[in-house]
């Protein structure tokens, strides 16, 4: 057997950014989140609405912003509004179709952890802590969590929770997790092209409970890889540059 | 109020002292790093440091022992990873203990935006369920709405001693022109006691569209002139964020000595914001 | 969601029917008469009508018995004096009883604040010793804060069915553009279930520059273009505000047969704004 | 006697205007108080800061407004923003040095009634109601209030309490009132020139009390009359004209 010509990582991604049906409005975290629905505009979905949490309504960025509030987005967006509204008035307002999460640790329901590994009052590690999280999974009104799998991060119980959430789907590396019905528990629901139903249950930290009808997910397309690599070629020539400021004196 | 024009030397130390609550906000855009330089270079200490995501400014504030505490909702390097120097603060209070008070993005919105308004507390839906609302008890709340009995959660208003922001343009009268992404510095501006701010330009006449982000002269008490002044965040219409600088931020503040090295050589040894640029390359 | 557009006939028959709670927003500025009249020609019955200043628009329907119901702040011809059918509803409930639900400017924009927010409720210290206070209980209460104890009032949410508002510009995607003053017109339409939007013009590309108030499509129900749909009132940079007309509208509507009169002439007598704009000859 | 060279509401308008320090920030209403302050601001204040509560922040109008969101306005504004802004980050917050107020009734304390005459539920006279007032004199520093006097309106008791207020003066169309400093009862403590001080008693629904050492206000200046019937003169010619629109189509 031949390695795929595709990363995880891009995998990952890609399945991600199918999820997004055009027209939807997006609450976008940076990194993977970013990547995906970036992928989603320039493929299926044209008009897929960005928000970013600075306040950039409707950005169309050109390459993937390394911050949430890079000047790229800004210049591209529909309109550029003070943070609280975005908040308020967008988020709160439930305004927003899709949230886009990550972190550091999940458990079984879709429960976040990016503030602390150990005791809160003495981490072993500190993390960055919420952001907009906790709001987006209350508010949004479908939450995506995009993590990359390991059973020391999808764990039985988290160090902290940030963020309860109760994600429609979990894309991992490795496959695509969904809720039990009955009982809102992530089920692997499907896995990547060439990927093993036992190395995604041994990359969970939790008993990880299969579908009856467990799906594949088809390998990217030519167009879905050129697209994602394009971008993220573009977005690491964009940020190696570094900046020379003019002084006028 | 009239508005003093000042160098940013004596600019920040005419308005911050040990021991204030201070917000240096800028949401990923404009963020005042001049003058949080200059802060470390005048040796503030035992600041209550405010903002909603840290960013480097406060990593080298708090690796430099400025601050006592630290009001935030976001402690990481964007796109890169951790703030070495806070996660060290936090995990071995090096070089000293930091308390904190940790929120939602949306929360310290709330906080400011309280602030802002002259009211005590601000409202959300959120934090329930959250380990935040367990772990920061003095300052999440639940409140019930008068009118339908619904639970929603109160967050105290945070009123800066001094705020401090980094903006594009300030006219003769001391106006100030925000462009672009202003994230909650607004807010920030208009809770404070005390708002202070420097600029890429002092001109004639603002460059302002009728409804621009204008903070009118009469609530700032001085400008500095600091063209850079964001570097390495930026200023839209001036320069762009130096995303590599960010990137290598995070070898320079992984450990203690190389940190110190970098903040002796490049804003200790430096005696202001231009000669700063110029010794870390960022000028030309 | 994607915005229609509409002709302003269709987008008031689609969207807005009797009983619904409807506020037709923009202070002073840009107030959506058009629409209003529009209302009136179709007959709508029973609205509660929101607007922080009725103006003369609401002056005539109530007038012409479109209200059951009137949320607002502040009643009179700004600058010239009462409205006289707002007063004959109130005063002799003519042509119909007329429930008021009366704040002060502050807490109106307090309550649309609140609904745009998404919350049940907003809070702001005032109303203390007012007869508001007292004579509005259902929608006044007060509220101590948390953290300080302080006494507060807090006021109940704004949610319109349907928020009609008027502005300069639509893109051909429905994105709006509004430029001068907003009064609370954004929170009003954020509030709502259902935004409907008359304009001055559809364009290709809207003249925003990066910080101006737009309203993104997808907040957008429907757009109709009507040119001078804010006539009397004024849209910034098409025309001025017909100060001669609010003086004469005094006269005008100061007896019911003049006020009838009038009405069956300009409004029920004209099948569109067009020939309304004529038939007052406010058009050339 | 000859007849004084002005009217009493000229003379009114211009002992407002003086009350008005430079730098001063603003809160105008409309009427009165936007042509004492604008007359300010064109004599000795040309730095006073007006707020107009339609959102217009350092507005420098040359004709007065009728409304007070006049196109005017905006377009000498130093910036323009939403209303909600102006009362919870400017008035509530603390940032306005003067609110400017009239009323249709006011009792010796200074409290104010703009809602009804008669009571609420069944009003003989409905008024316009409250608008920023509540607020203005709840959160401004310092609150002046301009009316024209008279037995019927100057009252023992408001027929309803818009507006609980303690403003540091009171001027009318005969002098001008300021309140006590133990009981804050409004006193007459100077009469325009040329007013005898009976004249101002029987103006005045409550027994008035007369300050021990009553002053009296001079009249007003060559320079002062001039520019207030100016900007009068300007005002009623720009709000004569009828509005013609140029329709497309």
């Amino acid at each position: 057997m031949t390695a795929p010509a595709w990363t995880p990582d891009e995998m990952m991604t890609v399945a991600a950014a199918r999820r997004l049906r055009d027209g939807a409005v997006c609450f976008v975290g940076i990194g993977l989140p970013s990547a995906a629905c970036n992928l989603a505009r320039m493929t299926h979905a044209p008009e897929l609405v960005l928000i970013y949490e600075s306040g950039t309504v409707g950005a169309r960025p050109t390459v993937l912003p390394l911050s949430i509030g890079d000047g790229e987005l800004a210049e591209t967006a529909r309109s550029v509004i003070p943070l609280p509204e975005i908040f308020t008035q967008y988020l709160q307002r439930g305004r927003v179709d899709i949230g886009f999460l990550g972190a550091a640790q999940i458990d079984r329901f879709g429960n976040l952890n990016s503030t602390v590994i150990g005791p809160y009052a003495q981490p072993t590690v500190r993390l960055p802590g919420a952001g907009g999280a906790p709001e987006i999974a209350a508010h949004a009104r479908e939450v995506l969590v995009v993590m990359k799998q390991s059973a020391r991060t999808f764990v039985e119980q988290l160090d902290f929770c940030t963020t309860p959430a109760r994600p429609s789907a979990l894309i991992t590396d490795l496959g695509v997790f969904e809720p039990d019905p009955a009982t809102r528990e992530l089920c692997l629901s499907a896995v990547f092209d060439g990927v093993a139903k036992e190395d995604v249950v041994a990359a969970c930290g939790w008993p990880l409970r299969i579908a009856d009808r467990l799906g594949t997910i088809a390998p990217p397309t030519a167009d879905e890889l050129e697209i994602l690599r394009d971008l993220q070629a573009r977005t690491r020539d964009a940020h190696a540059a570094r900046v020379r400021i003019r002084l006028p004196f | 109020m009239t508005t003093e024009f000042l160098s940013l030397r004596d600019a920040m130390a005419t308005h911050v002292r040990d021991g204030m609550t201070v917000a240096l906000e800028g949401f990923t855009h404009l963020i005042p790093f001049a003058a949080g330089q200059e802060l470390i270079r005048q040796q503030r200490r035992d600041l209550t440091l405010v903002r909603m995501t840290p960013d480097l400014i406060y990593d080298q504030m708090v690796g430099m022992g400025c601050a006592k505490s630290l009001v935030f909702s976001w402690g990481g390097n964007p796109g890169v990873g951790s703030l070495h120097r806070l996660r060290d603060a936090i995990e071995h209070q090096w070089p000293n203990a930091l308390t904190i008070d940790e929120h939602s993005h949306a929360g310290m919105a709330v906080r400011y935006s309280a602030g802002a308004s002259g009211l005590p507390f601000g409202i959300l839906k959120g934090y329930t369920g959250t380990g935040l609302a367990v772990e920061n008890r003095a300052h999440v709340a639940t409140i019930a709405c008068p009118f339908t009995g619904e639970n929603l959660t109160a967050l105290p208003a945070i009123t800066p001693d001094v705020t401090v922001l980094h903006a594009q343009q300030a006219d003769g009268a001391g106006n100030v022109l925000l462009r672009g992404i202003v994230g909650a510095s607004r807010e920030a501006a208009m809770a404070a006691r005390c708002l202070v701010v420097t600029v890429e330009e002092v001109v004639e006449e603002l460059d302002a569209p009728m409804n621009a982000f204008v903070i009118p002269a009469w609530q700032v008490h001085a400008i500095a002139e600091v063209p850079g002044g964001a570097y390495p965040s930026y200023a839209l219409g001036f320069y762009s964020r130096d995303n590599a600088f960010y990137q290598a931020w995070d070898e320079i503040a992984r450990s203690r000595s190389d940190f110190l090295a970098w903040m002796e050589r490049h804003v200790l040894g430096t005696v202001d914001h231009t000669e700063f640029l110029c010794s870390v390359g960022a000028a030309e």
